[in-house]
């Protein structure tokens, strides 16, 4: 009978403006700002830089090696890097970032850079609410803007901050092991050298010795180990 | 013009010898003199589904000329490629037709493990399958109230039918990270694996789409006066869509099997049966009807592809992220998206980037004969010819 | 009037408001944006106005199609050079008071198209744009997040005075100039009094 | 499906007088095309379309491919005798090769669900005018996709039915997606300039900051 299909959708909106007063399937607003959806695990906004330290300059984990740089597609990132070096968190000295700027307003948010670093030192954010008055000032974001703590990482993304964690605890075995091995190593050369020296001493005239090789204190290797807890 | 075997307005209105309205009135069949109106529609109409536009010709309320206009959207998605390394480039895949960011990631994927050799493990191809099922079914959700929304239902279906996207979009944010613009394959798999729990939302996601498309159906499909909107309402023949290229649901609205899911075979598809959807007529409520129905089969494959998903990694170890350079060559690769036949082009030099990179954009060619279908109807049959094209701007113009 | 006197006031059930705050009040609660999508961030607005994220709940639901009725301008994606003369015409025909929201990173800047030939490295370029809001697409509560930015904005507002707003000065231009088609790039190319980049030296 | 060398045996005889060949591709996917002199590129075409063997009635993809003028270095074995004892030596043989603009054709059958076949036609050239055949006539879903070549790449298809610009407006002069195609200098604000975008935003900064 011609209006029965009319009838059948109009039940069927009566259904849902009913439903949307005790059927929480209907009830699909979320109020924000007072509600907020929770946010995914996955979920990503903009970059941000991980730091390890209290003090946010001086532990980021950037050195500043551009692959990021090089690899952002629409190549948003701008890096100066540092003339001297400093000691990273396994101890090894490294560059450092001089300036570390990002353009929000050029930032497709494709994830790649966080990808392609090698260092874990850069991530993404959730922060979403960042629109801005002041297209100039607003939207270029610095170093010390772009800085936040790996704690602040773990809460935003646990399972990956945690497989990050992981990776990083291994890179500081390693770095450990190897200084240790170093300094071994070099104790041995040393202690044979020094016998060496002894026995040519034994032989020669006094005076040569003092050619022997002294062991030198391996100063990255004992620099404290910025690392974070795994 | 020999070789056609198709009256089209272009045939007539290139030979020589009549006037311009002589050449009108034979493609229309109307004979009767009177003032023609040219009315530009778009590139800001709320009916253009973007910044599409159509210069056209109106006899009374009749078309007798439609020229679509493109380049509004024009943003050089296939330069940016070619001075962009390969991996640069797929997130720009996600702008092209952006409700289906992950059906353009697996065309491009494709293309490239093409180009390169690259095998994809196991469990990648069931996520990109998964993943590529569930943009369809959103797409010709999305698609639905669109196109409901052209013919004058105002807010209701459309309402309805964002409710649903977001269902699936939350699934693709809990997987990629965002919502529209995933960037999530890679070559040779998939960037990282589902999250915890991923499978068993998506499973309650899709065991719960067919109330939803029944709720539908019985808003719409049965409907009087959406019947009398789109029955008989630019048609198309079988032999024209051929000629003209014309892939995706509207070919198969025309009656003609051709699904590339079946005909190439890509991914695991093979492995999951499913109909493919024909339509009789080749009008705007076939191409409704034949979207309503692919939604169904596309929740056939996706409720046992999401048991039968194995473990094991998602990518190719053999691929590499950063330096990649295929050896020199070329290679297109196609795949079936929610519009139609999206391919990709790559020439590689032996560069790190594309020396070509051409994306063959269903949404631009499926317009080619939109002039043909709307000829002789009213304007606002126009319009809803139009959205049942089902285009998305971002692809037609790149 | 001070505020301890008109807090005083109102806990005495006398409520006083000037005439400025009553005039800003109404005009940032029924903002009606024209409905005018471009690209990709098109779909969130869309999206926002939608049952999950109800931009009416802002008084913003009413999308008017005519630029004649709309006071705010959402550039919901890319501008390209073939579309920046009717995004600026578009502006042109809104009336006074209008505000513009530049949606998403291409608006702003052209944002990952940016390199494109074809593209307009922000729309602010042409026209003022009072919000940006970056994101590639912004989410829709980032949409609704600069719709409170704008209703801040709007309600700082003042109704005299030098500073006033741009639609009570008759000396400030409400609309702009229209650029052409040249032979290998928009004539001209920006317009110097509305975009007056910041200087970064590197 | 018969191989490539086989259509191009009867296509040759279908169509007298073309100068047919195939070009290799050496990519894992092996699709190699057919190059089709421009004069006999819609009989080939033609023959193509309707030779019921092929039936290739659907013409996917239409696409312009420009290369410039470049040096090829080929390594050649050469014979040569070194020390009166002849050895095979490998050597470098640099040739000119002059720039061309290419129109690829990817053809499939939707009748017979295979291909695909891909057709090029090539430019002697790249100086104005550049021509190939349009093949519009044959299918329809080239006209577009042609008129989006012609747009971008400045190739003229002979027998376009339409041939306006369809991207760019119409009084657009380059063609934007040809390889030396220049941008307009539009660099005033780039706060995260590199290699080409620095310099040419470099230009763009006021005198007295650039010396500081």
């Amino acid at each position: 009978m011609l209006g029965t299909g009319i009838l059948k959708g109009m039940v069927e909106t009566a259904k849902n403006f009913a439903g949307s007063y005790h059927d929480p399937e209907r009830l699909t607003t979320v109020e924000y700002p007072e509600q907020r959806i929770a946010s995914k695990e996955n979920a990503r906004q903009f970059p941000f830089l991980v730091h390890d330290t209290e003090d946010p300059m001086q532990g980021l984990r950037c050195v500043a090696c551009q692959i990021c740089e090089k690899e952002c597609p629409p190549q948003c990132i701008y890096i100066v890097k540092s003339k001297d070096k400093r000691a990273d968190y396994k101890g090894q000295m490294q560059l450092y970032p001089v300036t570390f700027d990002i353009d929000l307003s050029v930032c497709m948010s494709c994830q790649i850079c966080v990808e392609v670093c090698p260092f874990e030192a850069i991530k993404m954010d959730t922060e979403f609410e960042l629109s801005n008055t002041d297209r100039f000032g607003g939207l270029l974001v610095n170093k010390h803007q772009l800085a936040k703590s790996n704690e602040h990482y773990r809460k935003i993304h646990p399972t990956e901050a945690a497989v990050s964690d992981d990776a990083l605890a291994i890179e500081v075995a390693k770095a450990k092991a190897k200084a240790k091995a170093d300094v071994e190593a070099k104790a041995k050369a040393a202690a044979d050298a020094k016998a060496k020296a002894e026995a040519a001493a034994a032989a020669a005239p006094v005076g040569v010795a003092a050619t022997a090789p002294v062991p030198k204190p391996s100063a990255p290797a004992a620099a404290p180990a910025a690392a974070p807890a795994a | 013009m020999d070789g056609t075997q198709f009256m089209t307005f272009h045939d007539l209105a290139y030979d020589a010898g009549k006037t311009d309205f002589q050449r009108k009135a034979e493609v229309i069949g109307v004979g009767r003199e009177g003032e023609l109106l040219e009315v530009a529609m778009g590139p800001q109409h709320p009916s253009t589904h973007g910044v599409f536009r159509m210069d056209v010709v109106l006899d009374g309320e009749t078309v007798v000329k439609l020229k679509p206009v493109f380049g509004y959207l024009h943003r050089n998605h296939e330069k940016i490629a070619e001075n962009t390394s390969y991996l640069g480039s797929m997130p720009y895949t996600d702008r092209l037709d952006y409700f289906c960011s992950l059906t353009n990631n697996w065309a491009y994927a494709l293309a490239v493990e093409k180009l390169a050799g690259l095998q994809v493990p196991e469990r990648a191809e069931y996520i990109r399958l998964i993943t590529a099922e569930l943009t369809r079914v959103l797409n010709h959700t999305c698609l639905a109230g669109f196109l409901l929304q052209d013919m004058g239902a105002l807010g209701t279906p459309l309402m309805y039918a964002f409710r649903e996207r977001e269902k699936i979009l939350d699934l693709f944010e809990s997987l990629t990270g965002a919502r529209m613009m995933c960037n999530y394959m890679r070559f040779g798999g998939c960037r990282c694996d589902l999250p915890a729990g991923w499978l068993a939302e998506a499973r309650k996601v899709v065991a719960e789409y067919p109330k939803f498309l029944d709720e539908f159906d019985a808003l719409l499909s049965g409907n009087e006066i959406l019947m009398a909107r789109t029955q008989g309402v630019g048609k198309l023949s079988a032999e024209l869509a051929i000629n003209a290229g014309i892939t995706g649901p509207m070919l198969r609205a025309s009656g003609v099997d051709y699904d590339l899911r079946k005909v190439d075979n890509y991914g695991i598809y093979s492995r999951y049966p499913f109909r493919v959807p024909l339509g009789d007529h080749g009008d705007v409520y076939d191409r409704y009807m034949i979207r309503m129905l692919e939604m169904r089969e596309s929740l056939k494959i996706l409720e046992p592809a999401l048991k039968d998903i194995p473990e094991g990694p998602v990518v190719d170890p053999k691929a590499k992220l950063r330096g990649f350079r295929p050896k020199p060559g070329e290679a297109y690769g196609r795949i079936e998206t929610p519009k139609g036949e999206l391919g990709f082009y790559l020439i590689s030099d032996g560069s790190p980037n594309p020396y070509r990179y051409r994306v063959r954009p269903p949404s631009l060619i499926n317009l080619t004969i939109l002039e043909d279908m709307c000829l002789g109807q009213t304007v606002a049959d126009a319009v809803i010819t139009l959205g049942s094209v089902d285009i998305v701007l971002g692809e037609v113009d790149r | 009037m001070d505020d301890g006197l008109r807090n005083e006031l109102s806990k005495q059930g006398v409520v006083v408001v000037k005439l400025e705050e009553l005039y800003n009040w109404g005009r940032k609660n029924s903002v009606w944006p024209l409905s005018f999508g471009l690209a990709c961030c098109a779909i969130e607005m869309m999206a926002a106005s939608m049952a999950r994220y109800d931009l009416a709940r802002f008084g913003a639901e009413v999308f008017r199609p005519s630029p004649r009725q709309a006071d705010l301008m959402i550039v919901a994606g890319t501008v390209t050079k073939k579309m920046a003369p009717q995004v600026v015409r578009l502006y042109n025909q809104m009336p006074e008071p209008k505000y513009v929201i530049a949606m998403g990173a291409c608006a702003i800047s052209g944002g990952p198209f940016k390199q494109g030939y074809n593209v307009l490295k922000g729309i602010d370029r042409y026209i003022p744009v009072d919000v940006h809001i970056p994101g590639c697409p912004p989410r829709p509560e980032a949409l609704i997040h600069a719709f409170m930015t704008l209703q801040r904005k709007i309600d700082a507002q003042k109704l005299t005075g030098p500073d006033r707003a741009r639609h009570l000065n008759a000396d400030l231009p409400s609309e702009f100039p229209v650029p052409l088609f040249g032979e290998h790039d928009l004539v001209p190319s920006k317009n110097p009094n509305v975009w007056r980049p910041a200087v970064v030296v590197r | 499906m018969e191989t490539l060398e086989q259509t191009l045996a009867r296509a040759a005889v279908a169509a007298p007088g073309a100068q047919l060949s195939v070009v290799k591709n050496d990519s894992p996917c092996a699709q190699h095309s057919l190059l089709v002199d421009v004069e006999h590129a819609y009989a080939v075409a033609k023959f193509l379309r309707d030779d019921p063997q092929l039936r290739l009635d659907y013409c996917s993809n239409v696409t312009g491919v420009d290369f410039l003028d470049a040096e090829l270095s080929e390594k050649v074995k050469v014979k040569k005798v070194v020390d009166g004892v002849e050895k095979e030596v490998e050597e470098v043989k640099k040739t000119k090769r002059a720039g061309y603009l290419e129109a690829v054709y990817h053809l499939y059958s939707m009748a017979l669900k295979h291909g695909p076949v891909i057709l090029r036609q090539r430019t002697p050239g790249r100086a104005d005018p550049v021509k190939v055949t349009s093949l519009t006539p044959l299918w329809r879903s080239c006209e577009f996709q042609e008129r989006e070549v012609f747009d971008l790449y400045g190739v003229l298809f002979d027998g376009h039915p339409d041939l306006r610009r369809i991207l760019m407006w119409d009084g657009f002069k380059d063609y934007p997606m040809r390889k030396d195609y220049a941008e307009p200098d539009d660099y005033e604000y780039e706060p995260t300039p590199h290699d080409e975008v620095l310099e040419k935003a470099k230009a763009h900064l006021p005198k007295a900051e650039v010396k500081a």
